[in-house]
Order: structure tokens, then sequence, then C-alpha cells
């Protein structure tokens, strides 16, 4: 059978979210606990998490997470890695055995820094430097699959139920002021790891519960930026869009949202305020082919902050509430419930809506 | 009060009108039965030249001077369209003498007829407006002509 | 006391009482009808002894006209009297009626000649009102010689209307010509024509002089036997009223373009009256039906308090024997065009830019705009006359004008 | 000579029991097939004249007409047709070169019927369209390729000049002259109540239509008829007439019978002169001169118009695409070989040129794979005939969709495809005042919002279906198309999976 990127796959999901706007570190155990009551929302099929401020004592690395399928192709990506990066630490990223999880491949961290030689050569900064190679990587060495690529945070993703995924990286040992998950429900596949979710690019990551039904005209249109849709997945098209608007073109991540859930003519046509009406109008007419359409909820996690989005129809069911510093974002408001019985201000963030949380400056 | 107007620029001068009256007003289901081998007595009558058609029909006037001129009361105005009691006419043709339009003729056995907006048969809406092929007979409220 | 009293209940008594109402919905109305029928169309008569109509159908109005409008009529009597002073009517039964306003629509009476041995003939008629067509009908069989004595309107139409029913016609007039008062010779001779293709017997420039029994002495000499006799040598309007009470009145009554006469609060209507014919630009009597209406109307709007005047009259006719039609209008004065094939004549009249008259035999189609040129004064050059003259149409006019014709409410 | 005669195409069949010798026929026929004979009392019909038009058959009250194709023909043979003999008599008789008019009617394969559209099903919900907003707008022109901000860090809103569409879809090139002043008036005036445009084609513009400009295309072919300055100002773009699918490579000729008063003033050329429009522009003989042109025109009109570029499908329209994206121009137009034409040599229209589909298809990845497909925008024609086909050549990668026949449907043509005569019996491809007046704008216009409407309609259910509810998700949206009955081949250069897979 055909695996992600040779086919594109519809699925239904769950995700979820924490955020400590404070800074504060939290163990992965409630990300973990929050994904348990929405199991009927998978179906073993893949699950994975992103935590954000994870390596602090790694923070100035580009740490990539790199799936192998066997040593010799580890060998020739490490090699391949040592023509761009100085790698300053390898190592395999500790799991536990347990039989819930299986065939999993060659799982290694690298925390890297790129030459600043071969910047100045390729006249790129260093961001853009590290997506490329990472793309290279993933289009062009095959049996090795890099799925997290940004400083101090990490992706960890595997084909089984989230909440066994969580246990099998052992995410109670880390701590991160960020947390976000995702539990997949693939529809025709015996599921790949690196098809799991989060989808990582550089610190985006995004987990995304939909089927959009613009993905080829994003795509399409993405791919002209130097992006490869290996895995021909939303999530991966959604995460390329938010880094081609907020990395390479500069806008906010409002202003992202108001592009990929962009407010219908209607509406633009109804705005009050003659400065946002044409701003809206701008954007739409501008970035016309990175319109999503179709049912999307996402979490887009990025350094300091996540931003959870709803398709502009609303087509996807998603709530947020919040508890002292703790916000949390959420399929279904039973998730949130179970790691915050307390939870308050629980709403459900109308389409198109973007809820942006930071965590408060200096607190990192 | 809707009327019939004909907007000459439209006109084609095709007669259709003239037949789709004759065939209304002859109580007939089967046009070709209705009107095949005899001469027509239309309610609606194309005249022009080489340079311009129109059709012309009851202008239903609102100051008729047809009713009253006619001589055994045939005429009259029922919520403004104007009727003729065909029991009544006896063919003088005194209304054809007053209708500053040339509006009204004869039917075949002389007897006055004329455009009753084909609110009398069943058509319910004007035969000559709907059978126009050109839209140029239309069936519509106006106000006086400036 | 009636607010308006009205003496005839024809035509101009019809309009005169819708003329009242389009004004006044509540004031009191009273006509007085000599005759004891509902209004009728008097030119209906000839119809009537002809089949083509009944007297189910000859009323003017539906049967409960009087009552919906709100209207007393006084049946069977006469006024005698008028007191414009005392605003009184004095009937023939002796009563008087007092009135507000009044419209003297008294119409004409037949002319009578005082033929030699004209009491001698039994069976002779007038052929005026309901009741002479009554007793015509009562009388005529197909063992019946007619004898017609007048070639106008009223003559030959009861000539068409009795045809099929007598075994004889003869028409007799002095005129040298059918229809003299509206047709020139050329125009009558072709009437004429049909009407004898249509078994009308003629006896013209020679009318009877006197009478015996059954028997018709001619001028020439010649006699003609007859058992039905019909006068119909003309009419002459019922003035009298008004002229006893000091109206001006001429050969009819004069009237203004509000139907005012002389007299205070009286008015007059119809074929008793004289008006402008402004194909002439002179007062004569025009007793045609759509005139009588007009004027009528114009005369109840007027006494009513309404503005309203009926000043365009002109005399047309309408007027078809056995299918053969004549129609004329206006004055036949001025420049003359004329188109005539073997069994159609048209002559139209023009002076001074403007169309004044006509007669068109046999084309008689579309008709009414010729005679609404005539009404309305159109001026001759704001169309196209060389087209207008081959055949009566709105396509001679300009676009504009058709366009204000045609293109909205009239 | 016996040896030229050809047996009417068309046999004119008349039910006598129906016929009431209304002779409306007659009087609607410019070809004059019908006439009334007297001495029979009845109606007769010269069919050699008849084009099958269809007028006749439309308004005879009765339908005691119809037109059939005329069964007498010659002895079959799969390769000499009857039509390639009767073609070679015709020029063996006249020495002439073959003229038609409206689109290639030849059985060429038409990839939209061998395309088919998604559906959403359980994973994701289909939208209706009569509940949820469905959005059609779409904007034309290049889009700028980065974000600029004011000092306050604002985001600076100045596009280039856009055209903006209330739906994907634009009335093609025909010019006044070659159709109607009506048919123009109906389609300025249907653009107008739309909310998209029509194009003058390259007969200038009458004067009566420049308060329709916002809803105009001024075309500036190779003739320049009708360009001057207040013209050029008046449209809402300009387009540059590079080629037309129907005759790729071939210039224009309208006939001198049809350069009568009106049409002479608006193209400015002599009444009775024929209009001649070069195969090339004089001032354009490489992708260089046409920049020059593009920029004078923008020039002209202060930057505020978007430059079309048209020209036909031919073999490399990919490089030439490209070449136009890079001229400056906005708008690329490309028009297919299955396009109409008022006439064009019959040689050319029917074997000149390529698919639009494939044209569409392979210049919109070039376009892609050079990264500037966002500099132009894309619009595509050459028999876009319902709303599924434009459905599908948004998805294939076009901006919007040029149509010009099936607005001459709307109109009332009948193709007959002889628009070269002048005498159409519709009022469309004629000069002929009695003609022309067949035309009532009133009823023209109306019966083109009616198509356009219905066709929204049908654009926004098959988009609701696809679970998208704005046209710009479906643009290049291939993953929305399946191919059936094409070869690998053909799905590799339409860019879209089999049916299947």
């Amino acid at each position: 059978m055909l695996k992600e990127g040779q086919i594109r796959i519809p699925s239904g999901c769950a995700i979820s979210a924490i955020i400590s706007r404070d800074g504060n570190r939290m163990t992965g155990e409630d990300i973990v606990k929050s994904m348990i009551p929405m199991h009927d929302r998978s179906n073993g099929l893949g699950g994975g998490f992103a935590g954000y401020g994870i390596y602090p004592e790694y923070k100035d690395f580009y740490a990539l997470h790199i799936f192998f399928d066997s040593r010799t192709t580890r060998k020739d990506c490490e090699a391949f890695l040592k023509e761009y990066f100085e790698i300053v630490e390898a190592e395999i990223i500790p799991t536990r055995k347990m039989p819930e999880i299986t065939d999993e491949p060659l799982i290694w961290r690298y925390f890297v820094a790129p030459f600043q030689s071969m910047l100045a050569d390729m006249q790129l900064d260093e961001r853009e430097y590290v997506a490329r190679i990472v793309m290279k990587i993933n289009t062009e060495l095959s049996g090795t699959y890099c799925f997290s690529s940004g400083k101090n945070m990490g992706t960890f993703k595997a084909v089984g139920f989230p909440e066994d995924v969580g246990t099998f990286y052992k995410l109670e040992e880390y701590e991160g002021y960020s947390w976000m998950a995702h539990g997949r429900y693939p529809t025709n596949t015996p599921g790949w790891w690196g098809g799991a979710h989060p989808f990582t690019l550089l610190d985006f990551s995004i987990v995304h519960n939909g089927e959009i039904s613009s993905y080829d005209a994003n795509r399409r249109f993405i791919e002209m930026f130097g992006y490869k849709c290996t895995l021909q997945t939303d999530t991966e098209v959604i995460t390329y869009i938010m880094d081609y608007l907020v990395r390479r073109q500069g806008l906010t991540l409002t202003e992202a949202a108001n592009v990929i859930a962009a407010p219908f003519w209607s509406t633009i046509g109804r705005e009050p305020d003659e400065e946002t009406k044409k701003r809206l109008a701008y954007l739409r007419t501008v970035f016309p082919s990175l319109l999503v359409t179709g049912p999307f909820s996402i979490v887009l996690g990025f350094t300091g902050g996540i931003m959870a989005l709803n398709d502009r129809l609303k087509l996807r069911s998603m709530v947020v509430g919040e508890k002292d510093d703790v916000v949390y974002v959420a399929s279904e408001e039973a998730a949130i419930r179970a790691v915050e019985p307390d939870a308050e201000n629980i709403w459900a963030p109308a389409g198109g809506e973007p809820v942006i949380v930071t965590v408060k400056e200096g607190a990192l | 009060m809707k009327r019939v107007y004909v907007n000459e620029e439209w006109c084609l001068g095709c007669h259709l009108c003239e037949y789709n009256c004759a065939f209304a007003n002859s109580g007939l289901t089967d046009m070709a039965y209705a009107l095949k081998g005899k001469p027509i007595f239309p309610r609606i009558h194309i005249e022009g030249n080489e340079k311009v058609t129109y059709a012309v029909s009851c202008r239903h006037c609102t100051d008729p001077i047809c009713v009253k001129s006619c001589i055994a009361g045939a005429l009259s105005v029922s919520e403004g369209v104007i009727t003729v009691d065909r029991d009544k006419c006896v063919g003088c043709l005194t209304c054809v003498l007053v209708c500053p339009y040339g509006a009204l003729s004869p039917s075949e056995d002389g007897i006055m007829q004329k455009c009753e907006l084909c609110l009398k048969n069943s058509c319910g809406e004007p035969a000559c407006v709907t059978g126009c092929p050109n839209k140029a007979i239309v069936y519509e409220e106006r106000g006086a002509a400036n | 006391m009636s607010d308006y009293l009205i003496i005839g209940n024809s035509i101009a008594g019809i309009g005169c009482i819708e003329g009242i109402r389009s004004v006044d919905k509540t004031g009191t109305i009273t006509v007085i009808s000599g005759e004891n029928h509902a209004a009728y169309g008097r030119p209906l008569i000839s119809y009537f002894l002809e089949g083509k109509t009944d007297l189910d159908h000859m009323n003017y109005r539906s049967p409960d006209f009087y009552e919906n409008m709100g209207v007393d009529v006084i049946y069977g009597k006469k006024a005698e009297k008028l007191d414009p002073e005392k605003g009184e009517i004095l009937l023939d039964s002796g009563e008087t009626i007092p009135f507000g306003k009044v419209c003297v629509s008294t119409g004409s009476s037949p002319f009578v000649p005082p033929f030699e041995g004209l009491d001698t003939v039994e069976s002779k008629f007038s052929f005026m009102t309901l009741d002479d067509a009554l007793a015509i009908d009562a009388v005529a069989d197909e063992s019946k010689r007619v004898l017609i004595v007048g070639a106008g309107l009223i003559g030959l139409k009861c000539a068409e209307g009795l045809k099929n029913r007598v075994k004889e016609i003869t028409v007799c007039d002095l005129a040298e010509r059918v229809l003299s008062s509206i047709l020139d010779t050329e125009c009558a001779a072709l009437m004429q024509k049909h009407l004898e293709e249509n078994g009308i017997k003629f006896l013209l420039g020679d009318s009877a002089v006197s009478f015996d029994r059954d028997k018709a002495v001619m001028k020439s000499g010649k006699t003609v036997e007859f058992d039905i006799l019909i006068l119909a040598v003309g009419v002459r309007p019922n003035t009298s009223l008004v002229a006893d009470a000091g109206g001006e009145v001429n050969r009819g009554i004069i009237v203004d373009g509000r139907m005012a006469t002389t007299l205070k609060n009286v008015y007059a209507a119809g074929d008793c009256t004289e008006g402008e014919d402004i194909s002439l630009g002179q007062k004569r009597v025009l007793a045609i039906l759509p005139n009588a209406y007009m004027q009528g109307h114009a005369a109840g709007v007027s006494m009513a308090g309404g503005e309203e005047s009926f000043n365009n009259a002109i005399p047309m006719n309408s007027i078809g024997f056995f299918g053969f039609h004549a129609m004329t209008a206006g004055t036949y004065e001025g420049d003359l065009y004329e188109d005539k094939t073997e069994d159609s004549i048209k002559r139209l009249f023009t002076k001074d830019d403007l169309l004044k008259g006509f007669i068109i035999i046999g084309k008689e189609e579309r008709a009414g705009i010729y005679t609404s040129l005539i009404r309305e004064k159109t001026p001759l050059s704001s169309l196209n006359f060389e087209i207008l003259k081959q055949s009566a149409t709105t396509a001679a006019f300009s676009p504009d004008l058709r366009r204000k014709k045609f293109g909205g409410m009239v | 000579m016996a040896v030229d005669f050809i047996y009417p195409e068309f046999e004119v069949i008349r039910n006598e029991d129906r016929c009431i010798a209304c002779r409306a026929c007659e009087r609607q026929c410019a070809n004059e097939v019908h006439f009334f004979s007297t001495e029979r009392e009845k109606m007769m019909s010269d069919e050699s004249k008849c084009v099958n038009c269809q007028r006749c058959v439309s308004l005879c009250p009765t339908r005691a007409l119809k037109i059939v194709k005329s069964d007498c023909t010659l002895r079959e043979n799969a390769n000499w047709q009857n039509e390639t003999i009767r073609e070679v008599y015709k020029q063996a008789a006249s020495g002439g070169v073959l003229l038609s008019s409206m689109g290639n009617p030849k059985p060429m394969p038409v990839y939209w019927d061998k395309i088919l559209i998604n559906a959403s099903q359980v994973t994701n919900p289909p939208i209706d369209p009569l509940r949820e907003p469905m959005e059609t707008k779409v904007f034309l022109g290049k889009k700028p390729d980065k974000i600029r901000r004011d000092e306050k860090g604002n985001i600076i809103c100045d596009l280039p000049p856009q055209v903006e569409l209330s739906m994907p879809i634009m009335f093609s090139a025909m010019s006044y002259g070659s159709i109607s002043y009506n048919a123009h008036c109906s389609l300025a005036r249907a653009a107008t109540e739309l909310g998209i445009v029509y194009n003058t084609g390259e007969g200038g513009l009458h004067e009566d239509f420049y308060k329709y400009g916002k809803n105009t295309i001024v075309q500036v072919a190779s003739g320049r008829f009708g360009v001057h300055e207040v013209y050029l100002e008046a449209g809402a773009a300009i387009e540059i007439k590079m080629g037309q699918g129907a005759k790729p490579g071939i210039g224009g000729h309208l006939p001198g019978t049809k350069i009568v008063d009106d049409v002479s003033r608006t193209r400015m050329i002599p009444e009775g002169s024929d209009a001649i429009s070069p195969a090339p522009h004089h001032d354009i003989y490489s992708i260089e001169d046409l920049r020059q042109l593009v920029y004078s025109l923008k020039e002209a009109t202060e930057y505020k118009k978007p430059i079309i570029v048209k020209v036909a499908a031919v073999h490399n329209i990919a490089a030439i695409a490209s070449g136009i994206a890079r001229s400056g121009a906005d708008i690329i137009a490309i028009d297919g070989f299955r396009g109409g034409t008022g006439a064009a040599p019959t040689r050319i229209r029917d074997n000149v040129g390529i698919p639009i589909e494939l044209a569409l298809a392979s210049v919109d990845r070039r376009l892609r794979d050079e990264g500037i497909r966002n500099n132009v925008s894309l619009v595509v024609g050459g028999s876009v005939r319902s709303a599924s086909d434009v459905v599908k050549a948004i998805a294939l990668g076009a901006d919007a969709c040029y149509i010009a026949t099936a607005a001459l449907l709307a109109l009332g043509c009948h193709l007959c495809r002889t628009c070269q005569t002048g005498k159409c019996n519709w009022g469309i491809a004629t000069q002929r005042p009695d003609l022309v007046k067949r035309l009532n704008p009133d009823m023209g216009s109306e019966r083109l919002v009616n198509l356009m409407t219905a066709w929204r309609h049908e654009i926004m259910e098959i988009m609701g279906a696809m679970g998208i509810n704005s046209i710009e998700a479906l643009r290049g949206n291939r993953l929305m198309l399946r191919g059936v009955g094409l070869n690998e081949k053909e799905l590799e250069i339409l860019g879209i999976a089999h049916a299947g897979e």
C-alpha cells in the first residue's frame, strides 16, 4: 500500500494544546493526559506531540529529530549533515519499549549550527538555510525523514494512539512552557511514523484536524517558493503556508490568519474600519491561492506562543479554556477538563477568528 | 393598469401577434385547426411601411371616445378595460370612425371585436405579448407618455 | 325639488347623468322621459327592424343603470314650460318640478310637410322612435310594398331594416342623390348603386306631392302604389322650451362649450342644440349620437360644478348598408385628394395645413385616424401626408408623435 | 455547370396539415428560402438557399417546419467523405480559399469531457451554497510578490491594476462590425449587470457604449481599428490581440459591406472599405517588441489599466506564455483551437492550434515551475461550453474563462456557421438594420444574465460539492480532477490522475 507522500490520505483527528502565559515549564504529562478522553478521535495509526522550551541547554542550536530506516541511511545522512552543519550533539531519542508501539525506526536527534561560511556563500539567512537543508533531506535522502528542526523545541511522533506515543517518548521527563498534541484517524493507511503529526518546520509546528478542500491549490502555489510537499498532508502544506506568510512575507499571525481563513467578501464589505477593510481586501487579493477552504482546526506552535484557528465556516470543533496563566485548546472540552477540571472561560472561537496566546515578554 | 405597449424599435413586422391573437380568441386548442385556410380577424394589427412596423391594438383610453360614440351602448369600460358586448353591437363602425389609433376592426361577421387583453380567453396574459419573438410587445403598467 | 333635472331620456340625457355623477355622487337627479322606454340607441331602430338586435339588447345602458346612478325617471310625460327664474318645469300632466339646474335634451322631431291627402293614408309612419319601429314591425310582412319618402340617413336605414321583410321598397326624394346631406354626387351614386344591387328602388329628383290611400302621386306625375308609407323627410330640433323661456335659439338651442344656454341654470345638449362645428368654424346643429353623448356629459359636469368643455365637435357619420360602409367627417372644403376604385372612393379635403373633412366609401379601416386629425387640428406638415393620404395610418406620424400616442397611458 | 452542382445540404420539410400560411417564415428568412405561391395558394421553399439557421423553425407558430439534413449523398467513403468531396468541388469551381465561421466542427477530442470532478463524502463535508456563503469573485492582474510596510509598520495596500469579476467568466472579444450593435449592447449591458466584462474585439468602441467602460475590455489588434487615447482609457483593461484560436497566424478580414455608417465611424475607416487586420502586428516581430507595446499602452494609460495579451494556443504555448508573463503583461489570455470566429479559412480553423485544455495545463505548470504564476492571471477560452467546463478550467489553473460562442447562443445564435454572409437571421452577425433589430438588447442582455446566473449557480453547486467555498481555492486545484479514457501522456500534460487512482 502507498504511504504518505505517495498518496493523499484524509483523516480525522484530535488536537490539544497547553501553554503557560507566564512561561512556567510543565512536564509532558498533562498534554498526554488531555488526549486520553479523545481516544476515539484517533484510530491508533498516528499520534504525536511538540514541546517548546524543552531544550534550554541547547537553546541556540537547531534540534533536528530524524527517523532512519536503517543504520546505513543514518550514516549517509550524518555525512550529509556534516557538510552543512556543525553537529554539537548527536544522540538516540530515549524511548520506552511497549507492546502498543511497534516497528519503530531509528530515532535520533542532532543539535546543530549552520556553518556561517556556507550561509554567506548562499546569501541566505540562517532560518532559510536550515529550512532548505531539511527540505533537501526529506526529498533527496531516501529512508531518512527529518520531522523536527526548531530551536529549543521538539516534536515526538509515532504510529499508535497518542497517549501511548507520549509514554513511548517518556514525555514526563521533558519540561516545556507550551505543548501540543495530535491523535490521528487516517482512513486508508497502515500509518507511517513520518506521517504522524505535529508537522514541524523550523520552530513552526502544526497540529490539525480536518481535510482541506483547497489542498492542491495551496500546494501548487506554495511549491513555487521552494517548498516541497512530500507528505501530501494538510498539516504539511499549512505549515509551509504559515512559514511563507510569517517568516518570508513578514505577516503577523493575525494577518496570516486573515489570509488562510480570509473573511468573506461580504464580511469585508461590512467592516466599519476603512483601514482594516482595505488591509483585509488587500491580503485576500494578493494571496488568493493561500485561502484554505474545507474543514480545519489547527494549532500552530512557535517560539513563545501558539495560535489556534478554525476554518471560516467552523466545520471542525475546537474549544479554548483557561485557568490562571495556562490556556488550553482542544478538539473537545473533555480534553481540557481532564487536565484542569476547574478550567474557566471555555468558548468556541468563531470560524476564521485566530486565538493567539503568547508567553509574556521576558518570561523566557 | 397594465396595458399592451409596442416598442416599434423592436417590432419585426412578422405578424405573429395577429395570428396568436386570432388563435387565442378562436376558442380552439389547435392553432393549425383554428386558422388554417381562412382569413384571420385579429384584434391587433401590424401597421407600418418599409422603414417601420409596429402592432396596434386598443389603448384602453382612460377617456375613450369609442365608448362615448357607440350607438348601441355596446362598448363599456370595466376596471379600465374597454370591452364590447357582441350581443349589443350592430356593426355600425362608428367606433372605427372615431378611434384615433385605428385600433378597432370588425370581426368576420361584421360585429366589432377588440383587444380585451385576453382577459376573457384562456391565455392569462395577452397572447400577442407572450408570442412576440422580440419582446416588442409588452404588457405593463405605464404612466402617460411624455 | 331636484338638484338636477334632465329633460329627455336619450343619449344626451345619459351623458348628462354620467357627467353629473362624475362630479357629484349624491345630488338628486330627475329625468323626464317622453318615451316609455329606458334610453336606447336611437339609430338602433333600423337594426331592430332588420333583426340584428332586439328589445332586450337595445338598452343603451344596463337595466339597473338608473338605480345605480340614483336617478328618478318620470316616464311618459313631457315638459311643457320652462321657467328659469323660478327654477321650475311644468309638465304636460300639470305638475311642476322645481330644479336647481336643468339640462334640456329634448332632441328633434320628424318634419312632415303638408302633403295633400296624407290623411287618407292608413299605414303611415315616421321613423324616429322605438315606438315608430314597433308600429312598423307590427305591420311589415312579405306582402307589403313600402314607399319611403326621403333618401337621407333615416329613410335609407329604414329601407335596409325592412328590405328582407317586405315585398318591395321604393325610396323617393326630391334631391337628385341619396344621402345628399353628407355625400356628393359621385359618392352618392356609388352608394345608390350598391343599394340598388340589394333590391332597393329609387325615384330621385322626384318626390311625392300627394297621396291617395295607397297611392302616391309624384312630382313627375308618376304614381307609386304602396302598402306602407314611411315619411323620412327630415327632422327639426325641439327648441321651444328654451325659445319660449327667452333663451337664444337659432335652428337649434345656442350653447357654449360648457353647454350652457343663455338662460340661467339652463343647459342644453344633443340634437336640439346648435354648437360650434370646428371643421367649419360655425355654429350648426350636429345631430349625431357621439356629439349628443359628449355634449350631455359636458353639460352634466358643468351643471355639477366641474370643468368640462366639449369644443371639438365636428359632423361625422358612419353609415353602412348591406355591409357597405360610408364614413364622412368634417366639411368638404379646400384641396381635394381623391383615390377611387370601382367599388371605393376616398376624398380628403385639406386647407390651411389641416385636414378639414373626408368621405370614405368602401375602405373605412382606421378612418378614426383621419377623424382625430380633423378634431385635433393636427398640422399636416407635422406628419407625412404622402403616406397618410394613401391610407389612414399612424405610420405617417413622426416617431415622436407615435411614441406619444402609443407609448403611455392615454 | 452540372459538374459544380451540389445538391442542397438541407431540406425544408413543411407539414402542410399544420402550415397556416402566416408567412412568418418568409418574412423572417434573409436568405429568401420561403415564399408564398399565389397560384398554388401555399408556402413554397427554395432549399438551396437554406443555411439551417432555424429561424423559421423557431418562429413558425404551428411547428409546421423542420429543416433536415439532405439524404442525397455521394457514395459512402470513410476516407473521402461527402464534405471533403464537396469542398473539392467548390474549390475546383471557384479557385478560392474555403471560408467558415464559428468554431471547429470536426470530431476532435474535447478534453473537458474526459475530465471528472470530485465531491466530498464522509471525511469532509460538502457545503450547501443555499445555506452557506459561496464566493466566485476573482481579481485578474499581477499580484505583488512582496508585502511592504510603511514606517508605522502598516501594510502598504497598493496593488497593480486589477480587473474585478463577480465570477470567473468574461465575454470574449467580438468586434462591433462582425457582430451587430444590438449584440454589443446586449453584451455590454449584461456584463455591467453581472459585474463581469465584455470585450470590444478589434472594432473599436461605439460611442453609445462608453458608459459601460468599467465592464469593457478594449482590444488593440493588428489593424489598430478604432484605437485612440480616449478608447484606451475607457476600458477596465486593454487587450493586445496577438492571435485567435480559430485562426492562429491569420489576420482578420471584415468585408466592406459590413463597414457601414456607425461601424466605419467606430473603426475609424472609410465606409465600404474592407477592414483588413494583418496576420502579425507589424510593430511586433518578437517578444521584446511585445514588451514595448505593453509598456506603450501602460504609459498611455498611466499604469492604471491591466494589459492582457491574447494568444492562440499553439504548440509551444508554454514558452510563449512564459515570455508574455515576463513582458509586463498583467493577464494572459489563451484561445484554444476550438474557439469561434466570424470568418476564418476553413483549413486553418480546422487544423491549426491545440486544444485549450492541454495549453492551459502546460502553461499553468510552466509558470509555476518558473515561479511566475503570480505575476500574471490566466484567462482561457476556445469552447468553454458550460459551468462544468469553467470549473474544470479553473481547477486546471485558469483564473477565468472567456466565453463567446455560449454567449452568442444565449443571444439566439443557432450555430449555422454562416456568419461570413452577413445575413444572420438572428440579428447577431449582421449589419443589415432589418436584421439587427431582431436582437432586442432587453432580451439579449436578460438572456445573457440568465445564462451567467445559471452557470454561477452551477459553479457554486459544484464547488460546494467539493467542499470549497471560494473560487480561489479551486484555482489550480487539480486534485479535484480525474481523467477518464486518457492516456498516460495526456494525464501527464493535464497534471491529473486517472479516475480510480
